[in-house]
């Protein structure tokens, strides 16, 4: 993944929220492309990674950004029944629940890691979607609880 | 003990710090695109001045960022000014090691080992038998005493080597030229051959047979894959070479290569720092955890 | 070492005071011990099984060790009491070529479920040796009350003797259960060819100690603020992976190089990455059985990290692992209806 | 001639560790959770904890950190730039040192040191350390030093060494870099009365440790024991973790692997274990150590033979730590026992 440097915050007054998003194929890539053509704006902070199926983003994903200093993940995929694969989107969609409520649990804020359901005909769907992730992660502000610190000074 | 180190005045050398080395050509060896060959040139020529190795030796060498690996010197001593490895292409090291350009830097530690017994080599006849891209270091032995200064220290030199098909052959320029020498006798096999193999076909325990090399005043190196080991050794057995004068190269999963990370011991003794050249004499006092 | 009261309420250090101590339940029957040895010897002797794998006497008071016998005299070392806390069914990934008698307790068993639901093995080379479970007493908390080095221990009703060079105390056995042990509404094994002794009385929901509830209720900062203090003592000696019956993947993601998920080092935001990743890869397979935390020399928490993942999985998706052979493991499967509130 | 025995009052313990931070970096035990310690650098005096027995993790950890950056480098075009992280800034001391932990350190020293190559991140910081080795006055039951040859008062590779008389510690000045910390004013005359007492401290204390176990032979007996069926038996209930190697004093296998992102990083090097597979694990796929059986042998071979034949004494100092923090509850004691009378 190449999120890890340029994710890095540089200074508290510049700093703008970074998200990474991971968007399928079939739906939500087809409608993030769709606000680019429709020329419907939404916030420059999110980065794309497209994948096969929102049932693709393996947690890992997911953790490895937030860790590596991303502020904020976005998980798109099919509407429910219209997955490309029939089912891809809703075993993805109990992995994204549970894996939801346990990184709350342990204490990531809730706004950090959020899902949708965005077709290809929904290039609005899309641009509000981001806009509220932005602004929801831009109100938490950088992500400090969970970052890779400078190694552990040798004793 | 310990607080006396050092008061020698003399500072002590970090063993782990890899020296800069400059590739200076690569190119691929074989048909399968797995087997990359590094010349490697001394950034520093003072660090060049000071390196001295022995055939079988080997080096770890670095690439920033992915790791360090240990592979054996493929050059000879003979040959100065850079040193040269041959390279499979398995792991994150040895990937990164087929990415490098000519003219990027590497790191490089050594020469570490033991290095082959030449001493007890010498006035003798040498048996090389070499499978698959365990070539490396034997080359280096063979470059080494077939040398003008060295090669009347040693009786005949008899080559076998063998690989699965033609293309994965190591060398081939250098075996062409070594076929048409007559004070070599090189046997090169393979196991299966292609449209426009001409030579020997035939699995290396079995062409060994065939060629039956005499045993007598004459040492036996041994390189090559497990299976292919397992089979020749019975041959060499045949033939009466003893076991004290059957020698292999061990391959083991290194990282310090100096004898203090662990990992490679076989027995009480490290094949980093030990080895990697045994004789069958010493492994069959060690236990088989190899 | 030496606290002057009894730490049962495990989360006092984070400010909860609300834990109660069980009310008393039923002590095991005595008779336990004997009837698994002869159920082994007989096992053993007709060939049933390779061998059985039970508990054996410790080295050290409080302790118990897996036994692997052989032979019906092995069997007579066979034992049974409140320390036989290691979840036995970790063994079966290295035995895949035997028949094997397992002696199991709840949790147990309901891992051996899961891994056969899982299809780890075949069922037909297992015996289980069913034992309804006591629950097991937690050592650390024992050795905390005592006064000194605990050089004997044993049981006696409800109570746990325990004495050193110059001390004897005699202790409530409830009050000193480990907190996966106090959770459990399972202590019956769901599957087992043969019981050592008649079923025990399950806990009432409403009396398990709910160590995740009582984490939830912590702000959030001081929820990761906790976890990350008790992650960044972590060794990396992977104890807890290796104890868990469910962790037998060919290569763990912290061992991946390709990609490399994970720093190698102690960096604090690693270790948190490791036990994050490693309780969530037990979501709707975890057993509860506290072999992880028990595993651990750093006495890192972590048994209110699995249980959060069991209750979602129970709330959202009515599941729990290892009761059901015929059950889905709930994150290979889905329903139309899901809940999904969370998702714009 | 040594200065003759002082004595620290535990009221002054404090403002004593304050003044040596003047001049040394210091390091001790830290309690970091009920029941859990381990030797760390100490930032305030506050910190030391004197009062546990042995910290989880050994006294190895302050010359061999757990894991410790070697070098950084960084790309500059074609060219890496290397910079090491061998030098050792300030002096150190370590205090709270128990004599089993001490005794690894001194076998450490063999391996680290070495003939041919000296590992210089493990050799400058105990060339800088002065050790406060701490007597045990109760040993532990899980405490087998005086099998391994060592003991609870022995003082063997201490610069100083403190005994606990309970109000105060007496204070033994052993070597030339214990003694340059004998004009701290803090350090009081000790008076024959306080002698006498830790001479009572360290006889009972002697009388517990007894040597039950003798490991006479062991050496011989494994090069015998290499294709036994009893390693089968020794390995069954080893869960594979590391518990065992990563809290041994002695145990000192490491790994060595890059940190990098985007031309910059560092070589890190981390504790390894011979009882992880992928510690011998090679990039063919082949593994010559494919069980817990080769492993388990490995480590007790290591210890009680391959050790021996190396540096000419067994790598164990009876400290306990793996009896007690075993999760399967393996018992090196009884094992060797069964090695020793078969």
């Amino acid at each position: 993944m190449k999120v890890k440097d340029s994710a890095r915050i540089d200074l508290e007054s510049s700093w703008q929220p970074k998200i990474l998003a991971f968007l399928c194929n079939w739906c939500s890539y087809a409608g993030a492309d769709l606000a680019g053509t429709s020329r419907i704006q939404y916030p420059p902070n999110v980065r794309v990674i497209r994948v096969p199926c929102s049932g693709r983003v393996n947690p890992l994903f997911i953790l490895k950004a937030l860790q590596s200093g991303v502020d904020g993940v976005l998980v798109s995929g099919c509407h429910p029944g219209d997955c490309h694969y029939i089912s891809g989107n809703y075993v993805g969609r109990r992995k994204s629940a549970t894996l939801k409520r346990f990184l709350e649990y342990l204490g990531i804020e809730p706004g950090r890691v959020q899902f949708s359901w965005v077709s290809a005909a929904e290039g609005a769907k899309f641009s509000q979607v981001v806009k509220e992730v932005t602004e929801d992660v831009r109100k938490l502000g950088p992500i400090r609880r969970w970052t890779l610190q400078p190694q552990a000074q040798k004793p | 003990m310990f607080h006396d180190l050092g008061d020698e005045g003399l500072p002590m050398k970090n063993p782990y710090q890899p020296i800069p080395m400059v590739v200076r050509k690569a190119w691929i060896e074989t048909s399968d695109r797995m087997l990359r060959t590094l010349e490697l040139g001394f950034a520093d020529k003072e660090e060049e001045r000071s390196f001295q190795f022995i055939p079988g030796q080997f080096c770890e060498l670095s690439v920033f960022g992915k790791g360090e690996a240990p592979f054996g010197i493929a050059s000879a001593p003979t040959e100065q000014g850079a040193l040269r490895f041959t390279i499979n292409k398995a792991g994150v090291v040895t990937t990164a090691l087929h990415q490098v350009e000519e003219g990027d830097e590497i790191g490089l530690r050594g020469p570490l080992g033991n290095g082959y017994p030449l001493e007890a080599f010498e006035g003798k006849n040498l048996l090389v038998i070499g499978g698959g891209f365990a070539f490396t270091t034997l080359r280096s032995l063979i470059v080494y005493f077939l040398h003008p200064q060295n090669r009347s220290k040693i009786g005949d030199i008899t080559v076998l080597y063998g690989a699965r098909m033609p293309g994965l052959l190591l060398y081939k320029e250098e075996l062409a030229q070594w076929e048409r020498r007559e004070d070599l006798k090189l046997v090169v096999t393979v196991d299966q051959g292609d449209g426009n193999w001409k030579g020997k076909v035939g699995l290396v325990p079995n062409v060994l047979e065939e060629i039956a090399p005499s045993s007598n005043d004459t040492y036996a190196v041994i390189c090559g894959p497990p299976i292919m080991i397992k089979f020749t050794f019975p041959k060499l057995m045949a033939l009466r070479f003893p076991i004290e004068r059957i020698y292999t190269s061990l391959e083991r999963r290194m990282k310090c290569g100096i004898g203090k990370c662990g990992r490679c011991n076989i027995g009480h003794l490290y094949v980093c720092k030990d080895g990697p050249v045994f004789s069958y004499a010493q492994l069959e006092k060690l236990p088989r955890d190899y | 070492m030496m606290a002057n009261a009894p730490s049962v309420g495990a989360w006092k250090s984070i400010g909860a005071e609300s834990v109660q101590p069980f009310s008393p339940i039923r002590s095991g029957n005595p008779m336990i011990e004997q009837r698994i040895r002869e159920k082994a010897k007989e096992l053993l002797s007709r060939k049933d099984v390779d061998l059985v794998i039970g508990f054996g006497r410790g080295t050290l008071p409080l302790r118990a060790t897996p036994l692997f016998a052989r032979t019906p005299e092995e069997a007579e070392e066979l034992i049974w009491n409140s320390f036989c806390a290691a979840n036995l069914a970790t063994y079966l990934h290295k035995l895949s070529r035997f028949k094997v008698g397992l002696v199991v307790k709840g949790c147990d068993s309901r891992s051996v479920v899961a891994l056969l639901r899982e299809r780890r093995f075949e069922p037909e080379r297992l015996f289980l040796i069913g034992v309804p479970c006591q629950r097991m007493v937690d050592r650390r908390k024992v050795q905390r009350v005592a006064p000194g080095e605990i050089l004997d221990a044993r049981e006696q009703g409800d109570r746990i003797i325990v004495k050193g060079e110059d001390f004897e105390i005699h202790l409530k056995r409830d009050e000193f259960l480990y907190s996966s042990c106090q959770a459990c509404l399972h202590r019956n094994p769901p599957k087992a060819d043969w019981l050592a002794s008649p079923p025990v009385e399950e806990s009432a929901l409403t009396e398990a100690f709910d160590e995740a509830r009582l984490f939830e209720e912590r702000p959030s900062e001081e929820r990761w603020n906790f976890f990350i203090k008790e992650t960044s003592r972590c060794i990396r000696c992977y104890a807890c992976r290796e104890a868990c019956p469910m962790c037998y993947c060919s290569e763990c993601f912290v061992d991946s190089s390709r990609p490399k998920w994970i720093g190698s080092g102690l960096d604090p935001s690693d270790l948190a990455f490791y036990h994050i990743v490693r309780a969530y890869h037990q979501t709707g397979r975890c057993a509860g059985c506290g072999a992880c935390e028990r595993a651990c020399p750093m006495e890192i928490r972590l048994s209110y990290l699995t249980q959060k993942l069991n209750r979602d999985v129970k709330e959202l998706f009515e599941f729990e692992a290892g009761l059901d052979p015929k059950d889905r493991p709930p994150l290979s499967t889905y329903e139309p209806d899901d809940w999904q509130e969370f998702i714009k | 001639m040594r200065r003759g025995p002082a004595k620290l009052e535990k009221k002054n313990l404090k403002a004593f560790l304050q003044t040596l931070m003047e001049r040394y970096d210091l390091f001790g035990p830290v309690r970091l959770a009920e029941g859990v310690s381990v030797y760390k650098r100490i930032d305030d005096p506050q910190e030391v904890d004197l009062s546990s027995a042995n910290p989880q993790k050994p006294l190895k950890e302050v010359f061999f950190a757990q894991s410790e950056v070697m070098f950084r480098y960084e790309k500059a075009g074609r060219k890496t730039e290397v910079r090491s992280t061998e030098e050792v800034e300030r002096e150190r001391i370590v205090l709270g040192a128990r004599p089993c932990d001490i005794a690894a350190v001194l076998l450490l020293d063999q391996v680290f040191s070495g003939k041919d190559y000296t590992d210089v991140y493990y050799a400058k910081k105990r060339e800088k350390t002065t050790l406060i080795g701490l007597a045990c006055n109760r040993p532990l039951s899980t405490c087998f030093c005086a099998s391994m040859g060592g003991g609870p008062f022995v003082r063997r590779g201490s610069d100083l060494f403190w005994i606990d008389l309970g109000e105060a510690y007496l204070v033994e000045f052993l070597t030339e870099k214990g003694e340059a910390l004998s004009q701290n004013t803090l350090l009081e005359k000790a008076d024959a009365s306080e002698i006498d007492l830790a001479k009572a401290l360290e006889q009972r204390a002697s009388e517990k440790a007894t040597s039950s176990l003798s490991i006479e032979g062991i050496e011989k007996r494994l090069d015998e024991m290499v294709e036994s069926p009893f390693w089968d038996r020794v390995q069954e209930k080893c869960i594979g973790c590391r518990v065992c190697t990563y809290l041994c004093p002695t145990c000192h296998c490491f790994d060595i692997v890059d940190e990098a992102s985007r031309g910059q990083g560092q070589r890190v090097r981390n504790w390894d274990s011979c009882l992880s597979p992928l510690y011998s694990l090679e990039t063919s796929g082949h593994n010559p150590r494919p069980t817990t059986r080769e492993r388990t042998r490995q480590r007790l071979m290591h210890k009680f033979n391959y050790f021996p034949k190396n540096f000419g004494s067994v790598a164990c100092v009876g400290c306990g730590r793996c009896i007690i923090y075993c999760p399967a509850h393996f018992d090196i004691r009884k094992t060797l026992e069964e090695i020793l009378v078969p």
